[in-house]
């Protein structure tokens, strides 16, 4: 039998660090803004938290953390890509360069000082335990699903910013501060980045390595737009994505397709998403204002 | 996305190129005055003997005066050692961390400086640190893994007076020393544990990358399982990633999940996540690899196969510091005592008396040559 | 009216500048309760610069704004709409993915509640209440794109009254409208002047002004040049007043050239420059015209944007195209460009029909002045010489194989610049750096250099200030004199008016609703744009 | 002060502060920033060897940068140079191992497979954007994972050695392989040096007067300038986005063929170190400019050459990609500073 009780909450936990970073990426291409960072922010906060919960003891504490390194990493995004109004591909891009280096640098420097030898102190389950175990995070991934649709569809605040995507100016002409509102939406997006890092060393693989993220902020881009620029539809898109690759797991643990070199398993779940792309196409969907700059008035 | 990229200024650009021409030029003739002895082959040749490519035979080893040359004179008194390794030696807690626990062991009883080690380098990139490290006066360098074997070939006989020593490597030169861990009497051994201690019948393997070390240590496991347990099933996965140790541990779970009880990895770091898969899981044990990893899951850990890579590195350098190193192939294997497999020292209450008795007599048939191994 | 009724807002001396520029120079204005006050001037006077002052998206640079003769600074055009001042755009600022309900609430007061309150019930009972006064039905769950122009344009109007708004400033509001809308929308400005509230109604067309407002005030070159009350007026001292006596402008007002310039002899007729037979285009075929992304206000109205249009162009001519924005002008100018393969239909140059593609057309000697100058006359961040250089880039003159003669092309667009007077900078300057009119006759010079056989002109004097609005109706002349066909496709009467030669046709809905000549009345040009004569046939939809 | 020379003045200062920074970063971690400069220089330009190194890790830098600057002209963010140089470094080892394919061919034909794997590669993302509207940015992002993976299977199956023992690829025959330059002076070492670093400047040089002189290159830079216009001259535009995507992918094949006949002669795991990647920052500090990315790439170059130094001077070898990050962060702001210089923002008019 392919699917047990395990394999769903591998599902959920495996789509967790997807989920978080989606649901801000949702908010920060709707409100115009596309990070290419986000898997460098992930870091910064997977990072971040090992070193927290090492030494503070508190996983709790080490998501606050997480959160806060990956707002400050998107406040360099957003110096440079909505203050100083740079091209956001490429600040994106830098991200990654600036995170992937620092951390490596920090987590270098931790190691040989103060950091070796300690163990950090993993997310409890909060339901279950062990493989069938639901942790806070994970809770808190899905229960942000419609918590973040009702923000974006039943709140003004939700509507300024889906307006301030497709047409800043007649947001800005609604008393919008629009350049401000990016910014806020950009680290807010930058504070899930964290956790959904943290997801990832404290969550699931309760230590830090480099290239602990495995392209997953990628893989976010790729589900939001999978998911049509919504919270839910990013979240199937999340849990397709990560029942792929749980099921590219399964059919190795159980010796189906036996033979098969493992690296077709490994390029299924991005076959897919590109598949799902070519298939659903992408023409004229996005926000009409995605990656521009805007001058205020 | 429509961001105006750096546009084009006709007068600026024509100013500008002529500019960089002109770098480029001197740039072109730089390179121009190392050309003057153009050769289609570097002096030596850089072919491991065993990877016969086609067209091989065309090659000439051409004993050019160059392979002769001593360069540089190297500082007499200060004994250096240099290392490099495919993972972190910080953070990878088995197979990189040992290289480096080697080297450090080589330095404390030679007295000999060690240069910091040059971590996962890129195919491209290999060569050139290993001959800046020659040519920084390293007289040994440690290169822990079979994927440098080529670089070695082609670098050592540029550099007579350095020792290079490849972990798991096929070249022997004068000056190029392989050591071959021959781990594949412990995993057999760790497979006779697995076998032993399951309850469901159901084993596993967990590896990174599908690399032949790895690769025969599962085949190795295989058989010692058998031997003991012929009905037992041997499931062996690889997650691709080293580093992703999320992905690791999901994987194992899903093994877990399917009824596998006992799980031997070979994953580097990610074998953490095995490890933490397994932890707070009743009745399913971990198997460490490489190193002492009694410390991963303790309290369902059975034990670790081991390589001591410090003590096969303290062997060759103890020997190549007093200028004895021949250039033959180092074998460390069970008889060497350079493999073995240790049970978890901080726990022992699950390990009956008979399996021991039976590891000490498979050891011992093992060293005699009595049970064939994948090598 | 002043006196009368109290002011609500006024400006007083203000002056705004931009760099060196000054836009407006010690304007004074005031508008009263119940007041439709007209703002009347050129392209370029600072008619939308005073409207975004008083409306709070611009500061003064120097002077005051009073409200009830107390003195205000608006921090935004939110600040200036919750003290009751209201703005409707020429460009509708309404979100096209947001429902009409949706776009209301995002410009509502906030008072209605936080930023989490989503109270799209309240605001949707006082627009409907506002909409049940005014007389109109609106579909408030439809998706604001997919609704027709006229009735975007009471959307905004009804985003722009909220409650207690004073004052109501109208931006050129019938420039999208048809002839038969815009008598509604004038009715809408009473109802709501007559409720007390006071109404700046921006325009350029004399007609309008007249028609509606109670005061006029005149700007030009950023200064007020003349005030006066409406019924003392007429459109020769509003003419004068607007243009200046002495400039060329006036003139063409004055004395349309129209018919008594030289047409072509008949004998020429045989020989037709451009021949447009039966061309049919369908709306979905239009969605795919090109890459420029279409704006709120352009949405299908149609089910065929373009209904067997036929017509004939002789050498010599200028052919006027009138109508309202969005008729089918879009899809003609494609079609005639090369742009678009039409439903059905044909269309021959010099009596050959070339295939449907841009440079095909160029080549058959088709030359193009687009509507949009800067989305698709022009390849901004490029020189000078590189935008000139697409005009003949492929033609074997100025290359050898596939590599361009770079100094051949460049002293042709040298000579260029010097024969169309392009100001601002060298073949080497990028043409971001040139103002609107020397960008325009960038445009201009690429395509009249090669004395092309067929010109089409599409509003080819949008956005420029008179002296350039002059320049291009000379160019546009002289190559007619030259033996080019003109077809002039533009939505400013006057314009084609003046210029055209013999012949006017109309489009309306896609049709050819009448051709006339230029100097046929404004009633009958009125008629025509809104479709009168073809009521019987038509379903709009 | 003239334009260009107020321009470079900028630059400069906002390096300086760059450079202010990783000093502190580099103090802040223990080390001296003095001596992890000298190392870094050293381990670049410190001997012919290591400026040889330079020049080696500069060569696919060039080409990479190329591919992303081709690209980034015509608008379009190509930045999958990553996985379309692993296709053309596969493509290489296929047809260099191949023994059906005539030794003196080999060369030729090895670096045309690399150069044509690349642009398929990329093609695959030219006709999603073309056909079906996906944005190039995302596709090319995921073909670089998928690249990683068909290139792990590679050398798993297909193009592994012939023992089928070791995670690599045979090496490629003799006759494929790039002339090695060598120095005359037998008191020299043996540089790696390679005929590709030839190759990578002559495929700038193709490119600057492709772009500049051609009526491809014209074409190219027309659509991306604006789209419409070019719509409106006859250029075709979907045309030239997919042979965009083709010569940017065929530039990052044939980086990895070079790599391939130059420098490794076989495939590995991980076969490069973020070449792809790099090469945005390549094109971007050289503002896609063919010329400067010879200088751009020479000074990334330099920087990964001489970072097994910085290793050694106590440093980790990460600092250079927080290098290349603060780099690229200083020409951003420097780009910005110039367009809010006065002279740019005199022409200001009425809305």
């Amino acid at each position: 039998m392919i699917l047990d009780a395990t394999v769903i909450t591998q599902t959920l936990a495996a789509a967790t660090p997807v989920l978080l970073v989606a649901t801000g990426a949702v908010f920060g291409e709707r409100v115009g803004v596309i990070n290419i960072g986000l898997e460098g922010l992930m870091v910064f906060g997977a990072l971040t938290a090992v070193v927290v919960s090492v030494a503070t003891g508190s996983p709790f504490l080490a998501l606050l953390a997480a959160a806060g390194a990956g707002v400050l990493g998107a406040a360099v995004f957003a110096a440079f890509a909505i203050w100083l109004k740079r091209d956001q591909v490429i600040v994106g891009t830098t991200i990654n360069f600036l995170a992937f280096g620092l951390t490596g640098v920090w987590y270098r420097a931790y190691l040989n000082g103060f950091g070796a030898g300690k163990t950090a102190t993993e997310l409890p389950d909060l339901i279950g335990q062990g493989a069938g175990g639901v942790d806070a995070l994970t809770l808190l991934a899905f229960a942000l699903v419609p918590a973040a649709h009702y923000l974006l569809f039943r709140t003004r605040l939700g509507l300024t910013i889906r307006a301030t995507g497709e047409v800043p100016e007649a947001a800005s002409a609604a008393g919008t501060q629009v350049n401000r509102l990016r910014a806020l939406v950009t680290l807010f997006v930058g504070g899930l980045c964290g956790l959904g890092g943290a997801a990832l060393s404290i969550g699931i693989a309760n230590s830090f390595t480099e290239g602990i993220t495995g392209g997953r902020g990628f893989v976010a881009l790729a589900v939001v737009v999978f998911g049509r620029w919504n919270p839910v539809g990013a979240m199937g898109a999340a849990l397709l994505f990560a029942a792929a690759d749980v099921l590219q797991f399964t059919l190795q643990a159980r010796n189906v397709w036996a033979g098969l070199p493992y690296p077709v398993f490994l390029a299924v779940p991005y076959v897919l998403t590109l598949v799902a792309l070519a298939v659903r196409g992408a023409k004229g969907k996005s926000p009409a204002a995605l990656g521009t700059a805007f001058e205020q008035g | 996305m429509m961001i105006p990229l750096i546009t084009p200024r006709w007068t600026r650009r024509e100013l500008l190129s002529r500019l960089m021409y002109g770098i480029a030029f001197s740039t072109l003739t730089g390179s121009l005055m190392m050309v003057t002895g153009c050769q289609q082959e570097p002096a030596v040749s850089t072919e491991s003997p065993d990877s016969p490519a086609p067209g091989a035979s065309v090659e000439t080893v051409n004993a050019s005066p160059l392979s002769a040359r001593a360069f540089p004179p190297k500082p007499e008194g200060v004994f250096k050692i240099g290392l490099i390794t495919p993972g972190s030696t910080q953070s990878d807690t088995a197979w990189s961390k040992q290289a480096y626990d080697g080297v450090q062991k080589v330095v404390a009883e030679t007295g000999a400086t060690m240069t910091p080690p040059i971590e996962s380098p890129a195919a491209a990139e290999v060569e050139g640190a290993l001959r800046n490290l020659a040519q920084d006066g390293n007289q040994l360098i440690f290169l822990h893994g079979s994927e440098y074997d080529a670089a070695a070939a082609a670098v050592a006989p540029s550099f007579p007076n350095t020792t290079f020593v490849v972990t798991g490597g096929r070249t022997e030169a004068p000056n190029l020393t392989p050591i071959r861990f021959e781990a594949g009497g412990a995993t057999f051994l760790a497979g006779m544990v697995a076998g032993t201690m399951t309850k469901t019948g159901k084993i596993a393997c967990v590896g990174a990358s599908e690399i032949p070390i790895v690769k025969t240590s599962f085949e190795n496991f295989t058989a010692g399982a058998k031997a003991v347990s012929p009905k037992v099933e041997v499931r062996v996965v690889f997650t691709g990633d080293e580093k992703d140790i999320a992905k690791a541990k999901q994987q194992t779970e899903a093994l877990l999940a399917d009824g596998v009880d006992v799980v031997q990895h070979n994953a580097n770091d990610a074998g953490r996540g095995v490890a933490q898969a397994i932890e707070g899981k009743p009745k399913t044990y971990f198997m460490g690899a490489n190193a002492d990893q009694s410390d991963l899951a303790t309290g369902q850990n059975l034990g670790s196969f081991i390589l001591d890579v410090p003590n096969a590195f303290l062997a060759v350098g103890k020997r190549v510091a007093a200028g004895e190193g021949d250039g033959k192939s180092v074998s460390a294997g069970l008889a060497e005592r350079a493999v073995y497999f240790q049970f978890n020292p901080r726990f022992a209450g699950v390990v009956p008396k008979f399996l021991k008795d039976k590891l000490v007599a498979a050891e011992r048939d093992i060293i005699a040559g009595k049970v064939p191994l994948k090598k | 009216m002043i006196g009368v009724t109290a002011v609500v807002l006024a400006a007083r001396n203000i002056t705004r500048r931009f760099g060196t520029f000054t836009a407006l120079d010690a304007v004074n204005f005031a508008v009263g309760e119940g007041e439709i006050v007209a703002l009347l001037g050129e392209n370029g006077a600072g008619k939308s610069t005073l409207m975004n002052v008083l409306s709070g998206s611009l500061a003064p640079s120097d002077g005051t704004i009073l409200m009830d003769d107390k003195p205000v600074r608006f921090a935004s055009p939110l600040d200036a709409a919750s003290r009751g001042i209201g703005m409707v755009h020429q460009h509708f600022l309404l979100v096209p993915t947001l429902s009409v309900a949706e776009n209301l609430l995002l410009t509502a007061s906030r008072r209605a509640g936080g930023a989490l309150s989503y109270n799209i019930k309240g605001v949707l009972k006082d627009a409907q209440i506002l909409a049940g006064r005014l007389g109109w039905t609106i579909p408030w769950q439809t998706l604001t794109g997919d609704l027709p122009v006229g009735t975007q344009q009471r959307v905004e109007i009804l985003q722009a009254l909220r409650g207690q708004t004073r004052v109501l400033i109208f931006d050129e509001p019938t420039a999208v409208l048809s002839p038969t809308e815009t008598p509604e929308l004038f009715a809408t400005i009473r109802r709501l002047s007559d409720e007390g509230r006071g109404i700046v109604f921006i325009s350029h067309k004399l007609d309008e002004v007249l028609a509606l407002s109670h005061r006029v005030v005149v700007l030009r070159r950023g200064k007020v040049v003349f005030t006066g009350e409406t019924r003392n007026l007429d459109e020769r001292i509003l003419a004068e007043a607007m243009v200046g006596a002495d400039s060329d402008a006036a003139v063409l007002l004055q004395a349309p050239p129209g018919v008594t310039t030289t047409a072509a002899p008949e004998s020429a007729v045989a020989k037709k420059a451009l021949h447009v037979e039966a061309v049919t285009v369908r709306v979905r075929g239009a969605s795919k015209a090109g890459e420029t992304k279409s704006g709120a206000g352009t949405a299908p109205l149609l089910p065929t944007a373009l209904d067997a249009v036929t017509f004939a162009v002789e050498p010599g001519e200028i052919f006027g195209i009138a109508g309202v924005d969005g008729n089918g002008q879009e899809e003609l100018a494609a079609v005639l460009s090369g742009l678009m393969r039409p439903a059905s239909g044909t269309v021959q140059i010099g009596g050959v029909a070339p295939p449907v593609n841009a440079a095909a057309f160029r080549r058959a000697g088709v030359a193009v002045i687009p509507a949009d100058r800067q989305a698709r006359g022009l390849a901004m961040p490029l020189t000078l010489a590189e935008n000139v250089a697409l005009g003949v880039y492929d033609s074997p003159e100025y290359r050898v194989g596939a590599v361009l003669k770079w100094r051949k092309l460049r002293e042709r667009a040298d000579a260029l610049v010097k024969r169309f007077d392009i100001r601002g900078g060298g073949v080497n300057t990028s043409v971001l750096a040139l103002s609107g009119g020397n960008q325009q006759k960038v445009v201009i010079a690429r395509a009249l250099s090669g004395s092309p056989r067929v010109i089409i002109a599409v509003n080819p004097t949008r956005g420029l200030d008179v002296g350039a609005i002059a320049y291009v109706h000379n160019a546009l002349r002289q190559a007619r004199d030259n033996g080019a066909a003109v077809v002039l496709i533009s939505t400013e009467l006057s314009e084609i008016q003046s210029l055209s030669t013999r012949r006017v046709a109309v489009l309306f809905a896609g049709k050819i609703a009448g051709i006339v000549a230029p100097d046929a009345s404004r009633e009958t040009f009125g008629l025509l744009m809104g479709g009168k004569r073809l009521k019987e046939t038509t379903a709009v939809a | 002060m003239p334009k260009p020379v107020r321009d470079a003045l900028l630059l400069l200062l906002c390096l300086a502060v760059g450079v202010g920074l990783i000093a502190a970063l580099v103090a802040g971690a223990g080390a001296s920033p003095v001596a992890v400069a000298a190392a870094l220089a050293k381990g670049a330009f410190g001997s012919r060897y290591n400026f040889g190194e330079t020049l080696i890790q500069a060569t696919p830098l060039v080409l990479t940068g190329l591919a992303v600057a081709v690209s980034f002209q015509c608008r379009l963010f190509n930045i999958g140079a990553e996985g379309q140089l692993l296709l053309g470094a596969m493509a290489a080892v296929a047809v260099g191992t191949s023994e059906s394919v005539p030794p003196n061919a080999k060369l030729v034909l090895c670096l045309l497979a690399g150069a044509g794997a690349g642009a398929a590669w990329a093609g695959i993302a030219a006709l999603l954007r073309v056909y079906r509207g996906v944005q190039e940015v995302l596709s090319t992002l995921l073909l670089n994972f998928v690249a990683v993976q068909l290139l792990a299977y590679a050398v798993r199956a297909p193009l592994q050695e012939a023992r089928h023992e070791l995670i690599q690829s045979d090496k490629i025959a003799i006759p494929a392989r790039l002339v090695l330059l060598q120095p005359a002076t037998l008191d020299l070492p043996a540089t790696r040096l390679h005929a590709g670093v030839f190759l990578a400047l002559l495929a700038a040089l193709f490119v600057w007067v492709f772009l500049r002189y051609t009526v491809g290159g014209f074409a190219l830079r027309t659509v991306g300038a604006g789209a419409g216009a070019a719509e409106l001259a006859g250029i075709p535009v979907r045309q030239t986005i997919v042979k965009t995507f083709l010569l940017s992918g065929a530039l990052a094949g044939l980086a990895g063929a070079v790599q391939v006949c130059g420098v490794t002669y076989f495939l590995g795991d991980r076969y490069s170190p973020g070449y792809g990647y790099t090469a945005i920052a390549v094109a971007l500090l050289a503002g896609n400019k063919p010329g400067w990315i010879i200088v751009s790439a020479l000074f990334f170059g330099a920087l990964t050459a001489g970072s097994a130094g910085v290793q050694t001077a106590g440093v980790s070898q990460v600092l250079i990609q927080v290098m290349q990050a603060v780099v690229l962060l200083a020409v951003l702001a420097a780009g910005y500073l110039r367009e809010k210089s006065p002279t740019n923002t005199g022409e200001a008019v009425a809305p």
